[in-house]
């Protein structure tokens, strides 16, 4: 059943500031688990908790339990680059990609909450006639699929940054790909926005609740185990980037899954210097400025399985390398903070979002290092898949029996090897 | 992090190409009737262990040995390392005693 | 302030550890200013009196010095100018040097009225979080108007934007013990390990050693402290063994006992334009570990705790034992714990007026101080004074005048690197504070006050004893040292956070104005855990990383939460532990010298003759050759192909990757590697390999030559040289070990040149040396042989063709071969011989309808490319069971074929995909794209190869390029790849 | 036909210049082939085709086969690298076009040659402040206490793959691919630089 929460306004802060921020009310119950849920969905991270919010808010189904092992958007929607585009190439990604933006576009409003959303451009740097075309390639894809997209030679380039280095560079900068509604999001809010909006229909969002079992009667998933007690429910979705090969083990299945480290990394507060999203390929590197005046800017995975949340120093070095090699001009900002998320890195570096084996159980993951942008039509898709039974038209690719029949979503054309997608 | 290479000692982790799980090196049958099903486990499905993990990586800026690690890929600790053609040779003269 | 400007320093009392001989003059926002030689920044300007020397994030309060460390989170100032500008940089760890200039940051309009104070009057509008709540209508004006105001009212300093003009430099370190930190702890321990002769690298973030040692008035071995550790500091220098890194900061600790550590080598120097690289960034490779980084102090949470004036009491005697400077005229003292009490006992021998002493314990004083006002069981309730303290008023509702308050919370023990990996601290009650927990990285251990051990003679003790243990566990050398002596200062407290019957602001994080009400705030909306607690309030996330401010705000949480410290937990330290230069990180890899250049022999030669280069990979390769008169590439490329195809042309080809292979199995092997037969290639002949991955994509192909019975020459792309060696060492090291195969690259070895066109046999012949026959039917097409050149220089040719003309191509061992260019370009004159570049390569390789990079791109199948029928179904080979997985074989799968324009003015462009023209521009509509594209001289016409799918069905068809992103769209008709010669007569000529 | 012959020319030019106290030449006139030991399933043989291989190259030059990561040399006149298991680099002064093709007259059946004389550019730097300028590009511990010259390692400096070894205390001798000499030079040249 619904709950009453507070509406957010400016006029409700200017309220609250003239009485000394005394009306203010918790973002989110924190209620005890229910002994039955027509859902559960497992993991309370951004896609966990924008499905329970489609499947409430579209779907009608508000007999809903998230659970969380530990707190909520405590995995990789808090700790991520905080990147939202759809600039992808293959047909079985463009689309779904595609449909998270628009659905990004207008979050703020669905959910009554500012995450922050800001528009302000990604752009892919090429070096090479081959880079050139093979961009062109995807520009064309994603205008097909009715994204933006934009070739820009040189000059177009010097106009949008002219702080890169275009006189001494190894590699001298060509061109690049623009996708002007690409941008970032305030990470964290994404996750209290759609638990707010999930909870404020009737979604228990239950913390501290790690699943350490599921139900199986006569091979159908009834329900789960929990640090909390067992828990029924008439389907059971999973969704915990990051541990995916660990729960699932606990149905007996193996996944077409490795789980890596990718680092990050934040400099110290600046006036802003970065307009929008810079991505500098050949030398693993993109960038882009928060809104706090942090230049937040990461690289490739560390290329090693880990389960810890951290990485090493050649990755670190490596990634500033690169921004050394493209942007001279950030030498004397420091770099204040790094840190790891774990990435569920797919054998194609496509994501799942698909039934099991198991009748009753449902799967996303895979999400490699680019979950975060997804995080809206993954939560719409998987809603969308748990309340229909079939798979969203957006999301039909992300199946998890597409490398038996061979149907692979591989971007980057580098074949089953996790580390090099 | 340092790999301890069984004919080299220490060696930091940068001077290696890192592949993944040694089940790899065992490579399924091509004549047996469900080779497309061992194929496709063999080359796709993973335990993806959190904690103990055999692995693989290659010494590229080295000598060239493609090594056995295993690490902990919780704590990243690295208990063991064996050069895999040794571990792939013991491996085939067990398999022929027991095909024999 | 008039006296400021004068230099007087009229806030020195005395000289400290600094050299009063050597004045030193630099600027502050403009103005004048006179330090002394071992001065920071920020106790020059103390001694100057200068106290208001910032501004905070979010409310833009006045700020004062407030630490005398790295922790430091008010006094941030932008250092140097014009390109060296550095942004947010520490004025209490910023060594003063001659004309350094400093200007304060984060201001509209003077420092002393910054009109982007007004946020601090909206403040009860600006709590925690409240940016979540707002902005969001109407929806356009997030990015046009509220994101823009916010970006520029946040952020701190500014960057230069011009290239850092300073050089870095990496190294790496090998060590049996790392010592991090060189005060007390730190120094007994370095001391007793380097005398028993183990390598040892002691680091610290100072430029003195010597740490609190040199910041109290306390006594070592009889000797004062500052004394002892100037001492010991010099005998650890004069040890072959030892390395002392001063102005060393070690960042971050890594996994197997690899640390991060930054040495700062110029920024003290007045001269800036040192040709040494302005900081080194090591990597420090250590059997064991001793981390005495020290503790923190921490302040306590009341009304208006943020004012300029309000000091830590340590940071207090620090300036006054170290830098000979008062803090301040009339000082008051607030503590909850007995160090407080050596403040106001240094202050009242130095002769600063000590207006009282506030200690929050109800117990009896600790000791007696002649003529100064003693509170015990009192508090400070709030402060006044809007530029600079100018009183507290306290608990009873006196108030006294002073302009220094000294604040003592209590110490933090500095555990970060004891986190970087899985550490988490635990909490110690008796000291009040977090302590290293039990998990710490491989080889490290903790003494000193790092490890909760406040006291001298503790630290002292415990370096000495745990450098016993590893020496003894190193088996190198032998003890010799004994520890030495100090007195044991009581460090006794009790635990007090926040004066709750404070009612207006009390800041627990300074920088990031995070106030005691913004946690409770955070608490009521649900953000309870630590990391909620700390992202929406963004307390501890400010440059400092929460050192001063981060246990305060967890000690204020279990208030509201009633739950104890340990169990709300605390947060992750991350590396680094002090903010590092990005240069730094990067050190040389800039510009030019990011990567490494690879250049072919004939490099020079190229450049000589006016060829254009291209990067291919690290390689880089001549696309064409410009002659004079030649304004545009085209002409030049043209040239060369029309050259080519009608007289002869050569091409540097050597960047080919090239694997020497060996073995009695070698034949077997290749079978196995390549999806096409090898064993059945008869030795003088080279064959075409196409190697699949084992997912059944293509991964490479080339030519591969049989040298001898067990003898193969196998080419690979110039892209894939280095994947395809390690995939074949993988193949024979892990899956066929039993195998007698041995791999060895050839590619720096040999310099090679195609040598293509109608007249390439007759320019050869003249090239081989007799008795070598390689007239079409001794040497016909795919023929190779090991022969001699040019008077007996050993070479190897192979007949094999990219262009489609008769071509060969001939390598030398690379010493010769920019010999062998000019001498074929001077012997071939006769048969007008032309140099062609990748261009003309590519031009006349797509006329021949042969796949390259873009059509090898990992994502297509052998039957994409047409070679289905190179799949041997005889023999199995890596990739040959999933190729034939279902979705890889459908009817329509895309394949590779010809395009033309219909327009013949219309120039094609890859990248372009393929619609019918009636068809809606959708995904769904999507039939292939146009892979490689160029104008081929010979048809006059642009020309391009494409994946279309089910394309070889389809020649003849008419159907749209779709190129959108060029503003393009276009008919095209689909026709055969084979453009030029399809039968392939002239290569067998 | 023509009556050319091809002259032989070099990346590092020749070089020999002298940085502070510390000298840096380039080495030019050395012969590479690597030596690999057949494979075969049985030890025995395996330990008698290598036997054979070590007599041939001890009673040729006098060396004897390493394990991997050591050398074997007498003087500079010639050495023998352990880079692989089962693989050598033999390194003599240069008196062949075709090394490979001599040597293999001496090991005949015993081992598999490959020509690698012209796929490295050598560097000597030699002087007191060698290991403190190697230190900046050097990972690998090469401190005179445990890098002497029985040891040689392939590692990673400045993104290249180069093989180091150290013939004298205060001389080291480094193998970089040809192509990339240059590259290796500016890298070599500016750690002494900033060494010095």
């Amino acid at each position: 059943m619904p709950v009453s929460t507070m509406r957010y306004s400016a006029l409700k802060v200017l309220k609250e500031g003239l009485t000394g921020n005394r009306g203010w009310r918790p973002a989110w119950r924190e209620p005890e688990p229910r002994t039955h849920y027509d859902v559960i969905i497992v993991g309370g991270g951004g896609h966990g908790l924008a499905t329970a919010h489609y499947l409430a808010s579209v779907h009608g189904i508000t007999n809903v339990a998230v659970l969380e092992k530990g707190w909520i958007g405590s995995g990789n929607i808090g700790r991520n680059t905080t990147i939202v585009r759809s600039n992808y190439l293959l047909p079985g990604n463009e689309p779904f990609y595609e449909l998270s933006m628009k659905l990004w576009e207008n979050l703020e409003q669905d959910l009554n909450y500012n995450a922050m959303m800001s528009q302000r451009g990604i752009v892919n740097l090429f070096h090479s006639d081959a880079q050139r075309d093979a961009y062109a390639r995807r520009g064309n894809a994603m205008r097909l699929a009715g994204a933006d997209s934009v070739l820009l030679d040189e000059a177009g380039i010097r106009e949008l940054c002219p702080f890169l280095d275009y006189e001494n560079a190894r590699f001298p900068i060509k061109g690049g790909l623009l996708q002007p509604r690409a941008g970032t999001a305030r990470h964290d809010a994404v996750a209290w926005g759609y638990a707010r909006g999930a909870d404020s229909r009737g979604v228990d969002i239950i913390q501290n609740c790690e699943v350490t079992g599921f139900t199986l009667e006569n091979g159908v998933c009834t329900g789960v185990d929990s640090t909390r007690g067992r828990i029924s429910a008439g389907k059971v979705a999973v969704c915990v980037a990051g541990s995916s090969g660990r729960v699932m083990a606990m149905a007996g299945m193996r996944l077409p899954i490795e789980s890596h480290v990718l680092q990050a990394f934040v400099s110290e507060g600046l006036k802003p210097v970065i307009p929008g999203v810079i991505t500098f390929g050949a030398g693993h590197f993109y960038i882009s400025q928060s809104d706090k005046g942090g230049l937040v800017f990461g690289g490739d995975i560390d290329g090693y399985n880990s389960y810890a949340q951290r990485g090493n120093l050649p990755t670190v070095e490596d990634v500033c390398e690169g921004g050394m090699a493209i942007m001279p001009m950030i030498g004397r900002a420091r770099l204040l903070r790094m840190w790891g998320g774990i990435m569920d890195m797919s054998m194609d570096g496509s994501p799942f979002i698909d039934k099991t084996s198991v009748p009753g159980l449902y799967f996303n993951g895979g999400w490699c290092y680019g979950g975060f942008k997804a995080t809206p039509a993954s939560g719409w898709c998987y809603a969308h898949l748990i309340a229909t039974g079939q798979p969203h038209e957006t999301a039909a690719a992300y199946r998890l029996d597409r490398f038996m029949s061979g149907a692979v979503i591989d971007e980057r054309g580098a074949g089953a090897q996790p580390n090099l997608h | 992090m340092l790999i301890d290479h069984p004919l080299l000692g220490l060696r930091d982790a940068s001077e290696f190409v890192y592949l993944g799980d040694a089940s790899l090196m065992n490579r399924p049958d091509a004549t047996a009737a469900d080779a497309s099903q061992q194929f496709h486990d063999y080359l796709h499905l993973r335990d993806n262990p959190a904690g103990l993990h055999r692995e693989l990586w290659y010494h590229e800026q080295g000598d060239r040995s493609w090594l056995i690690v295993t690490r902990d890929t919780l704590t990243h600790e690295i208990s063991h390392v064996e050069l895999a053609r040794d571990v792939s040779l013991a491996h085939r003269a067990t398999d022929q005693e027991g095909g024999a | 302030m008039n006296t400021a400007t004068t230099g007087l320093q009229s806030a020195r009392i005395g000289t400290g550890l600094l050299d009063s001989t050597r004045p030193v003059s630099f600027q502050f926002n403009g103005r004048s200013y006179t330090g002394l030689q071992g001065d920071t920044l920020a106790s020059a300007l103390l001694a100057n009196e200068q106290r208001l020397v910032g501004r905070s994030f979010k409310y833009h309060r006045p700020r004062g010095i407030f630490s005398a460390g790295s922790e430091e989170p008010n006094a941030l100032v932008e250092l140097g100018s014009g390109a060296y500008r550095e942004p947010n940089t520490r004025a209490t760890v910023t060594e003063l040097f001659e004309g350094l200039e400093a200007r304060s940051q984060n201001h509209r309009g003077p420092l002393s009225f910054d009109v982007m104070a007004i946020n601090d009057h909206l403040s009860s509008f600006l709590s925690a979080g409240f940016y979540y709540k707002t902005f969001m209508w109407p929806k356009a004006f997030w990015e046009k108007v509220y994101e823009p105001v916010i970006r520029a009212a946040a952020g701190l300093g500014s960057l230069s934007m011009q290239e850092d003009p300073d050089t870095y430099d990496k190294g790496f370190l090998h060590a049996d013990l790392l010592i991090v930190g060189a005060g007390p702890s730190g120094l007994a321990a370095a001391l007793t390990a380097g005398r028993a002769g183990l390598r040892v690298i002691i680091a610290d973030d100072d430029f003195l050693a010597g740490g609190r040692l040199n910041a109290e008035q306390m006594e070592v071995d009889g000797m004062p402290s500052a004394q002892w550790a100037a001492r010991s500091h010099a005998e650890l220098c004069s040890m072959p063994n030892v390395r002392c890194l001063l102005r060393t900061s070690v960042y971050g600790a890594f996994d197997h006992g690899i640390y991060g550590a930054l040495q700062r080598c110029t920024d003290h120097l007045p001269d800036k334009s040192s040709e040494k690289p302005r900081q080194i960034l090591w990597r420090i490779y250590a059997r064991q570990t001793l981390l005495g980084a020290g503790a923190t102090e921490r302040s306590i949470a009341f009304a208006n705790n943020d004012r300029p004036g309000i000091m830590l009491a340590g940071a207090v005697r620090t300036y006054m034992n170290r830098f000979g400077v008062a803090p301040g005229k009339e000082v008051v003292v607030f503590t909850n714990n007995d160090d407080g009490w050596r403040t106001a006992a240094d202050l009242t021998r130095a002769g600063v007026s000590l207006a009282a002493i506030i200690d929050t314990r109800t117990t009896s004083a600790p000791m007696k101080l002649p003529g100064v006002r003693i509170v015990m069981g009192g508090q400070v309730i709030t402060t006044r004074g809007r530029l600079g303290l100018r009183s507290v008023t306290l608990h009873d509702g006196q108030t006294l005048p002073c302009d220094c308050l000294a604040v003592a919370g209590g110490w933090s023990p500095n555990v970060h690197l004891t986190c970087h990996q899985r550490g988490r601290p635990v909490w110690r009650q008796g000291i009040a504070a977090f302590v290293p927990g039990a998990e710490l990285p491989q080889g490290m251990r903790v003494i000193g006050a790092a490890n909760g051990s406040l006291g001298l003679s503790s630290a002292l003790t415990e370096g000495h004893r745990t450098a016993v243990r590893i020496i003894e566990a190193s088996g190198i050398g032998k003890n010799t040292s004994s520890s030495p002596v100090a007195e044991q200062e009581s460090t006794r407290i009790t635990a007090f956070w926040h004066v709750s019957a404070s009612r207006g602001r009390a800041w627990i994080d300074l920088q990031n104005d995070v106030t005691t009400k913004d946690i409770a705030l955070s608490f009521k909306e649900g953000f309870r855990s630590v990391e909620h607690l700390k992202r929406y309030t963004t307390l501890g996330m400010a440059t400092d990383q929460g050192k001063t401010s981060n246990v305060l705000g967890l000690a204020v949480m279990p208030q509201l939460s009633g739950k104890t410290i340990q169990d709300t937990g605390t947060t992750i330290f991350r590396p680094p532990y002090t903010p590092i230069p990005i240069a730094a990180l990067a050190g040389r890899s800039r510009g030019k010298h990011f990567r490494p250049v690879r250049h072919t022999p004939s490099h020079q030669w190229a450049q000589d003759n006016g060829g254009d280069f291209v990067e291919t990979g690290m390689w880089l390769r001549a696309q064409w050759y410009t002659r004079e008169g030649e304004t545009h590439w085209r002409q030049s490329v043209d040239r060369e192909v029309l050259q080519t195809r009608r007289a002869v042309g050569i091409c540097d080809v050597t960047t080919l990757g090239k694997i020497d292979i060996q073995g009695k199995d070698a034949a077997a092997f290749l079978d196995r590697v390549y999806a096409n037969t090898f064993s059945t290639l008869a030795v003088g002949k080279v064959r075409y390999g196409l190697m699949l991955r084992e997912d059944g994509f293509v991964m490479d192909d080339g030519t591969t030559a049989r040298l001898g019975d067990t003898h193969f020459l196998m080419t690979t792309t110039t892209a894939n040289a280095v994947s395809v060696f390690r995939h074949l060492e993988f193949c024979r090291q892990c899956l066929w070990p039993e195998m007698d195969v041995h791999l060895i690259s050839a590619t720096e070895q040999w310099a090679q040149y195609a040598i293509a066109g109608p007249q390439a046999r007759a320019l050869l012949e003249g090239v081989v040396d007799a008795p070598f026959d390689i007239s079409n039917e001794t040497f016909p097409f795919m023929a190779c042989a090991e022969l001699t050149v040019f008077n007996g220089t050993p070479a190897r040719l192979f007949r094999i063709s990219f262009s489609g003309e008769l071509a060969y191509e001939l390598a030398v061992p690379t010493r010769y071969g920019h010999s062998l260019m000019e001498a074929l370009m001077q012997h071939g004159k006769q048969f007008d011989v032309v140099a062609y570049g990748t261009e003309a390569l590519g031009v006349m390789r797509i006329e021949k309808g042969h796949a390259a990079g873009n059509e090898l791109n990992g994502q297509t199948t052998a039957a994409n490319l047409g070679l289905g029928r190179m799949v041997s179904t005889k023999k199995d080979c890596i990739g040959a069971v999933l190729s034939k997985r279902p979705a890889m074989n459908t009817e329509n799968a895309i394949q590779l074929v010809g395009f033309m324009p219909e327009d013949s003015a219309q120039s094609l462009r890859a990248g372009a995909h393929f619609l019918s023209e009636d068809a809606e521009e959708t995904t769904a509509n999507d039939q292939g794209w146009m892979t490689s594209v160029a104008w081929s001289p010979v048809l006059n016409s642009s020309i391009g190869l494409g994946f279309i799918t089910n394309g070889s069905n389809r020649q003849g068809e008419r159907i749209k390029a779709y190129d959108p992103v060029r503003g393009e769209s276009y008919p095209v008709r689909i026709v055969s790849p084979h453009f030029v010669d399809p039968d392939g007569e002239r290569l067998r000529g | 036909m023509a009556d050319m012959t091809l002259k032989e020319s070099y990346p590092l030019d020749s070089l020999d210049t002298l940085i502070g106290d510390t000298r840096l030449s380039a080495v030019e006139n050395l012969d590479i082939v690597s030596i690999a030991l057949p494979h075969t399933l049985a030890p025995e043989k395996t330990t008698e085709t290598r036997a054979s291989l070590d007599e041939k190259l001890q009673s040729a030059f006098g060396l004897k086969l390493t394990e991997t990561g050591t050398r074997s040399s007498n003087g500079d006149k010639h050495s023998l690298l352990g880079l692989q298991p089962g693989m050598w680099f033999l390194v003599t002064s240069r008196r062949t076009r075709e090394p490979a093709r001599t040597l293999k007259t001496v090991v005949r059946d015993t081992a598999y040659l490959t020509d690698q004389s012209d796929s490295w550019a050598i560097l000597d730097i030699a002087g007191p402040h060698a290991q403190a300028a190697l230190e900046r590009i050097c990972p690998v511990d090469i401190d005179k206490s445990v890098f002497d010259d029985t040891r040689v390692v392939r590692t990673s400096m400045e993104h290249l793959s180069v093989i180091i070894e150290r013939p004298e205390p205060e001389r080291f001798r480094l193998y970089s691919p040809l192509s990339s000499a240059q590259s290796f030079l500016h890298a070599v040249r500016v750690s002494l630089q900033n060494a010095v």
